[in-house]
């Protein structure tokens, strides 16, 4: 984990970095080309989410939460919700969890096609960035159909669902799915025979099955070697004991597998979003919310495009948390990369870090801005007087 | 194992034209369910307060000048809000309403972000009795 | 193996430690346990190969209680054990566990940094998630933190 | 009246102005095409000439603890030298300016400056990425210059002559590709290599090592930099068109030649994953100069039997 001492030349990845569109400080030791270490400085965009839901109420906490990742915005608000209904011991109605289902797989689709895009880009392979990011465009528009946002969709209330499905919605969706499945058979293709790309991808940062149990990795990476666990299947939640998932597993465990897995979880995606579609209940979408929510604890989790999502709420008995803990699926796989790097190219480590789908505003969540003279740390006013300032 | 899969797609779109999308030369229709600017129809409203209670980012300010004469004024902050719709959720007489034809909302004066809704002689009052208020930071910067 | 039986497995595993074993809803086993006991029973669970550590929590039980509250989350599969671990505010101290479970360095970095409990014999205790001049002695999710200045605390 | 040829050669044209402008346009192209090829709109027309002249305007910044003279006439060599070249070679088709026997050496040498003050520039900054890029330039240079010189001796040889005008003359009755298919597979291969496009832009790998060697070079240098990378694209098709795609001729006819062959770069160029760069070094070692080499061998044995 920490950095082997002795090092001969470091390179840092990180905060700033085109490899990393988001800060986050990686420092690898080199050998020539070869990374004999590697470490790991998170927090550059550290929010103070965790704090921030002690003072506010269940819902306003919930779209706090929902910030956590622009990617996985649903998963997030969906894994607070369900936790703090089951606190609250209410249940929203089918209705409601079947939408919450169809809009969590399309924002699987919308993230997995987003980092095969990113994986291609880290590989030099620009062509199918493009292509795959066109064709994300599809989803996202469908999301922006449905929920009215592009990103942070917020289509969970506490109880219950915002938006509802019309029958035109619906027939939008079939038609963007069928364009996507074809697409999507397309790049499976590309990323199982293009020779090229094949060189950058296959063998290179192999994880075997014991070392992901070891490191725990979840999600995708670890179903890419081999580990059966998804909680959409584990532990259904949601509606997804009524519209079922297949597990997707590679054994290869090297970055082949993990963009095989992600392409195909794309199918099983397409596949359960229909079966909502044609079988979607009838009913209310929300139900009565108390205020006040009962005193005790839950854990909440689910399977968010990367893995496993950790949610522990512990309520107080009034209408405002006494402590969520967040815990996101880059966290574990975290672990494993940095494992994982030591004794590879370092032309392959924007590879093998693209390769857990790595969310670093997912690990940050705790106010500081950089850049004052005497303190990292600035209140609320500081900060916004600090923007009016800038953009007088 | 081929050399390159992708020629197909990179031939095909030299005749195709671009995914690009020319905005804001070309601009493309909003989709209906869109959440844009938020908009108060004052006459159901009944002051509760549930929607500024609700609110994830202190956009709304629910100004109550006399609740029998249902005198009431928002506040909505446009450059605090996350488009989030608690609000519409939250209102139980359904006064909220985001509407999906404005969203281009930027700008480079940040008075466009204060709007007020309400009766016109209600918000003139407000306005002058927080002036004194408003005026100083606006000096200090 | 279904839910039940892990858990059945689970809570025999860890019988000889448990303080108090709950069921606060299905699918979860909470073994309330001593701090001393907490390398034996992590390690139990580790050989068993019972699950992975999905995280730790931290929660601050508040000024009167006068305790802190680590839960040590395992999942396998729908069941979830978690262990509670509790250690005084005025002196607080557990054992690390990454001698056990390496990929524990993250959560424990986090726990020492946001609670500012000592964790006996972690390898790396560099900031992980605070600003470098973030003040020594303050902890954010402590429950006496003052949110909005964070500099004037001590 | 020779002085102001000269100086018309070298300030206007087919050096100087004249080669900047032409050399942006190619970058145009170029970057127009591969946009094309990834379904996007692509730059207009004048993006090449707006960044550089942004580039120019911009502050220069000098980083402490570099050489700063170096720093500061690398990029200016780096230019001159590809500016250089282009008095040699035969551009859009016409007689070159300039012309002795064995110009084809100084004209090969002079493309191959800008490699090396590539690399250079990069070791004179402690910038660990510019290290890191200027190692993999400069290997990547040796990896590739032996096998396109090969490439080159092909036509030099079957013309008998090292004079640019004698070869691109004897290549109009005779075109090269059809018999030596194999040199201008590397000729071409070779010049992306030099050009560092994809699949080999390892030293400017943007996702690993920021711009390679380049990383600490903003305003003026960067600027001159590019533009010796747009003159040399221009140069290295020239010189690759006139020796195996029936050398020179009617200079429409030339320019679409050139133009043709910018349109396979480019495509290979947005087709393929870029290489690691032992796996660059690997493939020019292990097929690119053996098959160069093969290439030669047979045609001296033919020469010889001839």
């Amino acid at each position: 984990m920490q950095s082997q001492q002795g090092n001969k030349f470091t390179i840092p990845i990180g905060p700033q970095h085109p490899a990393l569109k988001e800060p986050e400080h990686f420092e690898f030791n080199v050998d020539g080309e070869l990374v004999t270490g590697a470490s790991v400085r998170l927090g550059y965009v550290h929010r103070g989410i965790e704090k921030g839901t002690e003072n506010r109420s269940f819902v306003q906490s919930m779209y706090l939460l929902e910030r956590v990742c622009g990617i996985c915005s649903h998963v997030h608000a969906t894994a607070f919700c369900l936790g703090v209904e089951r606190l609250a011991e209410i249940e929203a109605p089918p209705r409601a969890q079947a939408i919450r289902v169809l809009v969590a797989e399309l924002e699987r689709i919308h993230s997995h096609m987003l980092w095969l895009g990113v994986g291609a880009h880290e590989a030099g392979f620009d062509t199918l960035f493009m292509y795959s990011w066109r064709d994300r465009e599809t989803v996202l528009n469908l999301l922006e159909d449905i929920t009215g946002n592009r990103i942070n969709y917020s289509t969970n209330v506490l109880g219950g669902v915002k938006c509802d499905i019309d029958r035109e919605q619906a027939a939008a969706i079939r038609q963007g799915l069928d364009f996507l499945e074809e697409r999507t058979t397309h790049y499976l293709d590309v990323v199982t025979s293009d020779m090229m790309f094949l060189r950058r991808t296959r063998g290179v940062g192999v994880m075997t099955y014991d070392e992901s149990q070891r490191l725990g990795a979840v999600g995708p990476t670890a179903r890419a070697s081999g580990v059966a666990r998804d909680l959409r299947v584990d532990a259904a939640y949601a509606a997804y004991d009524k519209y079922p998932v297949n597990l997707v597993t590679e054994t290869a465990g090297d970055l082949e597998a993990r963009f095989v897995v992600r392409i195909k979880e794309l199918f099983e995606s397409f596949r359960v979003i229909r079966a909502v579609l044609d079988d979607l209940p009838e009913g209310d979408l929300t139900t009565r919310m108390p205020r006040r929510v009962k005193e005790g604890d839950t854990i909440s989790r689910v399977e968010a495009p990367r893995g496993e999502l950790f949610y522990y709420i512990k309520s107080n008995g009034t209408d405002t948390a006494e402590r969520v803990k967040v815990r996101t699926p880059t966290l574990p796989n975290m672990a494993s990369v940095l494992t994982l790097a030591v004794g590879h190219q370092l032309a392959d480590m924007p590879m093998i870090l693209v390769g857990i789908d790595p969310c670093f505003s997912c690990n940050d969540r705790m106010v500081s801005v950089k850049g004052t003279l005497d303190s990292q740390c600035w209140t609320w006013e500081q900060l916004r007087q600090y923007g009016i300032e800038y953009y007088r | 194992m081929k050399l390159t899969t992708m020629w197909k797609d990179a031939l095909g779109s030299l005749i195709k034209p671009a995914a690009t999308q020319r905005y804001p030369f070309v601009r493309r229709e909003a989709p209906e369910h869109l959440r844009g600017q938020l908009h108060w129809d004052p006459s159901a409203c009944t002051g509760c307060g549930l929607c500024s209670k609700d609110c994830p980012a202190d956009a709304l300010e629910v100004i109550v000048l006399d609740k029998k004469a249902k005198r009431f004024v928002m506040h909505y902050h446009v450059d605090r809000c996350t488009f989030c719709a608690q609000c519409v959720a939250s209102c139980r007489q359904g006064c909220l309403d985001m509407e999906s034809d404005e969203w281009e909302l930027a700008a480079l004066d940040p008075r466009t972000f204060d709007i007020y809704y309400g009766n016109e002689a209600d918000i003139a009052s407000i306005l002058d009795g927080s002036t004194e208020e408003e005026a100083e930071p606006a000096a200090a910067g | 193996m279904s839910a039940e039986t892990a858990l059945q497995t689970a809570s025999e595993l860890l019988e000889q430690w448990a303080k108090e074993a709950t069921t606060p809803e299905p699918f979860r086993l909470d073994v309330v346990i001593e701090p001393d006991d907490l390398l034996a029973a992590v390690k139990a669970l580790r050989d068993a190969s019972w699950g992975y550590l999905s995280t730790i929590t931290g929660v601050d039980l508040g000024v009167e209680a006068g305790e802190f509250e680590l839960l040590y989350h395992f999942s396998n599969g729908a069941a979830l054990a978690t262990l509670r671990v509790r250690t005084p505010r005025d002196n607080p101290s557990v054992p690390s566990v990454c001698g056990i479970i390496p990929t524990a360095t993250l959560y424990e970095r986090e726990i020492i940094e946001m609670f500012g409990i000592s964790v006996e014999g972690t390898p790396n205790t560099d900031r992980l998630f605070l600003p470098d001049d973030w003040p020594d002695g303050v902890y954010p999710l402590r429950k006496d933190y003052i949110y909005d200045d964070p500099t004037a605390q001590a | 009246m020779n002085t102001l040829r000269a100086v018309i050669a070298l300030l206007f044209f087919p050096g100087g102005l004249f080669i900047l402008f032409a050399g942006m346009a190619y970058e145009w192209v170029d970057r127009k095409l591969i946009a094309r090829f990834q379904n996007r709109i692509g730059p207009r027309w004048f993006q090449p000439l707006a960044d550089s002249i942004k580039l120019l305007a911009k502050e220069e910044v000098i980083p402490t603890d570099v050489n700063a003279i170096l720093f500061v006439v690398l990029p200016v060599i780096a230019l001159a030298g590809a500016l250089a070249s282009a008095l040699y070679v035969p551009i859009i088709g016409l007689e070159p300016s300039y012309s002795f026997s064995g110009d084809l050496i100084v004209t090969l040498y002079l493309l191959s400056l800008l490699t090396l003050c590539t690399g250079l520039a990069g070791a004179n900054t402690l910038d660990r990425f510019s290290l890191v890029g200027a190692t993999r330039a400069l290997t990547q240079m040796f990896s590739y210059e032996a096998p396109v010189l090969l490439a080159l001796l092909g036509p030099a040889i079957v013309a008998e002559s090292w004079k640019i005008s004698v070869i691109s003359e004897y290549a109009k009755s005779h075109w090269l590709i059809i018999t030596q298919p194999i040199g201008f597979l590397v000729a071409v291969i070779g010049l992306m290599g030099k050009l560092e496009m994809p699949p080999f832009d390892a030293p400017e790998a943007e996702t690993e090592i920021v711009a390679g060697a380049l990383t600490e070079y903003s305003g003026r240098g960067l600027a001159l930099f590019h533009l010796g990378k747009s003159v040399e694209l221009m140069v290295g098709l020239t010189l690759v068109t006139a020796f195996y795609l029936g050398g020179v001729a009617n200079p429409l006819l030339f320019f679409a030649k050139t133009l043709m062959l910018l349109v396979v770069v480019a495509g290979v160029q947005s087709l393929l994953t870029r290489l690691r760069i032992e796996q660059t070094v690997g493939l020019w070692w292990r097929y690119g100069a053996l098959l160069a080499l093969a290439q030669f061998l047979v045609m001296i044995a033919y020469e010889g039997v001839a």
